[in-house]
């Protein structure tokens, strides 16, 4: 396991390409989405040229074969995040369309106005913006968990908004700017104590930790493909399969019905009632192949090198005089570093960087709130994933020395 | 990089020309680049005869934006409003020199925007360029 | 032109493909979704090979190249519908999102209680459930124009149901049961002097026929990508552009908005407005490349050479006895042939004829009251698109007459 | 497909036993696979004992469902309501003796489908197989 993470660098092709003419790429900018290993670039370009037809009505070999690809990508995902059944686990665009999800089908079911969503400060704009919609349109209220200037959230200010009995707590597992591995456990069941259900954001958990919705206490979990090896145009809802039965459905079209007729529908069996129209087949076969080859790694040994990645990162970054990274200590969080250097600005820092072949991101990363808390207008982020190294590491160091020569 | 970051660029975003507020103006404009969070304010003050006698520019922003702000500022002293409405993408990209990556476009016009909008007396989502 | 169509086949990989050992592949099931070229698996592969990085706030070679290429592919598409500018194309999963889109966006912002919308019985599910949602939610009317005999629209019913002063009129190009290619622009032309707006299900005609919105007459069109040569996955709304301004946000995320706070957030400017998260970036690729290939072929020609296929097919297929063929004749329809041999069920032909190599969808199609509405339980449909052949509908002859011999 | 359309299966396609319905019945349940529109309805007569003494069928559909419900009359005359519960799909796919598709799959179940709802006096959504 070690011994392939060890390795695994060269299962990725775009790993070898060059930045520009004669400078090496240092990708530190897999938060916003990982690069893929050859297994799943290659399980795709075989679908489509081997394989591909509509899935699930067709009685000839090729719509055979791509069904039995396509749902066998299901039974990866459900291994891969120990759901009950596959049932559970539903196809969306990515993780914002699994928060649309819930928020379009199972909330205006189930909540009304005044009612009151638990948010926090260090959400995504994913997990923000759907919830503003739904207060427009409903008028529901919307709370929100201060960030601590540790980048923590504030758990008693948590638990007295709990008091208020909100009737979803929405959260991320982990924050994309602060990296701050928010204690689901304990949040999810404070949550459930004060009658609330629980919707995890695990865009940036689901790819860099072990994540078992069987002992995670979320009732909803949303993730991306994308961030996670697989491809894009695919993510995943999530949800026990009692709420997914009592919700209603959401887009209308083919595969998500029963029966039609001109009076009205009957809507299929989970998890088809929610996915309507042509699936991303293709993505799905991608994504089942990223879960194996996750799984491969192994999930503990993927989160442990990124540990130990973000450990070297915040010494190596911390030493430079006039960076600050924000959030929490190595222990607390996963392989992210949002950080300044003082006197430039993060766009700058992150175009600097880049002629010297390190990718980083700059801007507010789809948080703009939590970067308003920081009074920040942006930040650079580099962000880790299993094919980074300390030499990737070295190599931003050096580079962000040039940064603060060029600008000095 | 040499390229991006010119001597001038750098100067420019290091010692801002006409960098302030004036009090009183003919117009002034305020607009922000939300993506990014540049933000840029320009105050024009015009003779009886529509031309600028003096400008200047607050916010804070990358250095392409900055030093496109002051460099905007110095290439108008003088200009008639006609002319500042005149202005387009390529005077900017000329004055700063570089070849842009779409990314930073945004950064590089931000003056040109704002300033415009205010020439027209406009709000920023009806500039005419955009 | 003409000439590549000639040779086109060999530009389509999986066609080389044996269906059983020694059983050559004949296709005949491009409507439920086509085949894909070489250059489009080839696009997107190099696309995850080189290219890959999260899209539009990237400040790094590789986000800069991966947005030129996403965001090149919508110039592509805006030149092949010939839409007005790049602001009204709309990326989506799929057609069937794309009329979601319009139902959850626009029309619950226009229309209440008792407000008509007309569709046809003719409609694919994706163009009846949305709207029968919307019916259940906001008590939205319903009325179908009725299909005539011959698998055409009933125009003086059309007519009448105007009289009632819907609010929208939603139908199909082209039925993807019986080929029926619809009047559009007289549709629309009557639709709009009524007061109505007018979405056209685009999802068979784009693929298959010279589309340009602006002779149309259409507000929106939805279609697909799968369905031409494109990848699954991504899938386009076009609006004019005035519509899609005043029209509400649809799901909320990243890259949808202009300004996030914790209090709310501005929509971002179009087409981004309406997208929301991480799009489907490689997809985006492969459906600029299959645009591009298609317009290479030029879609006058694509059409053409299915007007003749059809032509011949409905020739050959009428003449075995105990065959049906149900739609208009060849000049009013596009190339499916949907039909019946009589005491043999629709999954018993396709089984049989998938024994040959030959592909065919047997079912109802996602077309339920259409079937209703012919006394049909199922069909068996043959389509045809580009890369096909004459052989290939020798092919499809030959194999149903042992479908007739064993179960004679 | 001389394995998919053995003579079996098609020799009880075209000539059903145990085809019709039953009046007076100690059960009967009808239910579709509206995906591919097939019907069946399954008419039980059970004896005082609870076995089955006669039993029949109606629907249309596929050769193989038709097929698989006249193979499944065949088999549970005699049964007991305790056996007829019992039933699974290998029973079934037993009977037909072919590999199916998971395409099939569905209208090779649906007799057992809607023999076992019955015999369990359930609706078709909660049948304990599901
Ligand atoms: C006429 C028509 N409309 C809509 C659709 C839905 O397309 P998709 O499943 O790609 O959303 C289809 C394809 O199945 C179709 O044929
Ligand atoms: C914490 C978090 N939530 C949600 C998202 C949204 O993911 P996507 O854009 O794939 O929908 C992201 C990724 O940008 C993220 O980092």
């Amino acid at each position: 396991m070690t011994h392939s993470l060890a390795t695994c660098r060269s299962d990725f092709p775009i790993l070898a390409r060059e930045a520009h003419p004669g400078v090496p790429l240092t990708f530190l900018d897999s938060g916003a989405s990982s690069q893929k290993p050859e297994s799943v670039i290659r399980a795709m370009d075989d679908y489509y040229r081997l394989h591909h037809a509509n899935v699930h009505r067709g009685i000839h070999v090729l719509a055979e074969e791509a069904t039995a690809l396509y749902e066998g990508s299901r039974d990866s995902v459900q291994r891969f995040i120990n759901a009950a059944t596959r049932k559970e686990i539903i196809y969306t665009r990515n993780a914002t369309e699994a928060i649309n999800l819930v928020a379009y089908s199972w909330a205006r079911a189930n909540l009304k106005a005044g009612d009151r969503i638990v948010l926090t400060e260090m959400e995504h704009h994913a997990n923000l913006v759907p919830w503003h919609i739904l207060a427009g349109q409903i008028g529901v209220e919307l709370d929100f968990v201060p960030v601590t200037d540790d980048g923590l959230l504030d758990l008693d200010a948590y638990a007295r908004l709990l008091t208020r009995e909100p009737k979803l707590v929405a959260f991320t597992h982990m924050s994309n700017v602060l990296g701050t591995i928010n204690p689901v456990e304990s949040l999810a069941a404070q949550a459930h104590a004060a009658g609330a259900k629980v919707l995890v954001d695990g865009a940036q958990s689901v790819p860099h930790l072990p994540v078992d919705v069987q002992t995670l206490g979320a009732d909803f979990l949303a993730f991306s493909a994308h961030k996670m090896c697989g491809p894009t145009g695919i993510g995943v809802l999530w949800a026990r399969q009692e709420l997914l039965e009592a919700m209603p459905v959401f887009m209308g079209g083919g595969d998500m019905i029963r029966k039609v007729t001109l009076a009205g529908f009957k809507p299929n069996d989970l998890p088809y009632k929610f996915e309507a129209g042509t699936p991303a087949i293709a993505e799905g076969v991608g994504l089942g192949a990223a879960v194996d080859y996750l799984t491969g790694l192994g999930m503990e040994a993927v989160a442990a090198h990124e540990r130990e990645l973000i450990t070297y990162a915040l010494e190596r970054l911390e030493e430079i005089p006039g960076v600050r990274v924000y959030g929490p200590p190595a222990e607390r969080k996963g392989g992210v570093a949002a950080f300044t250097l003082e006197g430039v600005h993060p766009h700058d820092i992150a175009q600097v960087l880049d002629r010297d072949g390190v990718a980083v991101r700059a801007g507010h990363h789809c948080a703009q709130p939590l970067h308003e808390r920081f009074d920040l207008a942006a930040t650079a982020r580099a962000s880790f994933y299993l094919y980074n190294t300390r030499d990737d590491v070295d190599r931003l160091v050096v580079s962000l020395y040039r940064v603060k020569k060029l600008f000095a | 990089m040499d390229d991006f970051y010119r001597e001038l660029i750098l100067d420019h975003y290091k010692n801002p020309r006409f960098r302030g507020t004036l009090d009183p103006h003919s117009f002034t404009y305020e607009d922000e680049n939300p993506l990014c969070g540049d933000k840029l304010r320009i105050d024009v003050r015009l003779d009886d005869t529509g031309h600028v006698v003096e400008s200047a520019f607050t916010g804070r922003g990358c250095a392409i934006s900055q030093a496109s702000a002051s460099l905007l500022m110095e290439k108008i002293q003088g200009a008639s409003l006609d002319e500042l409405r005149a202005l387009n993408k390529d005077d900017v990209l000329e004055l700063l020199g570089i070849d842009l990556t779409p990314a930073r476009l945004k950064c590089a016009l931000l003056s040109l925007k704002v300033l415009k909008a205010g020439a027209y007396g406009l709000s920023g989502e009806s500039n005419p360029d955009e």
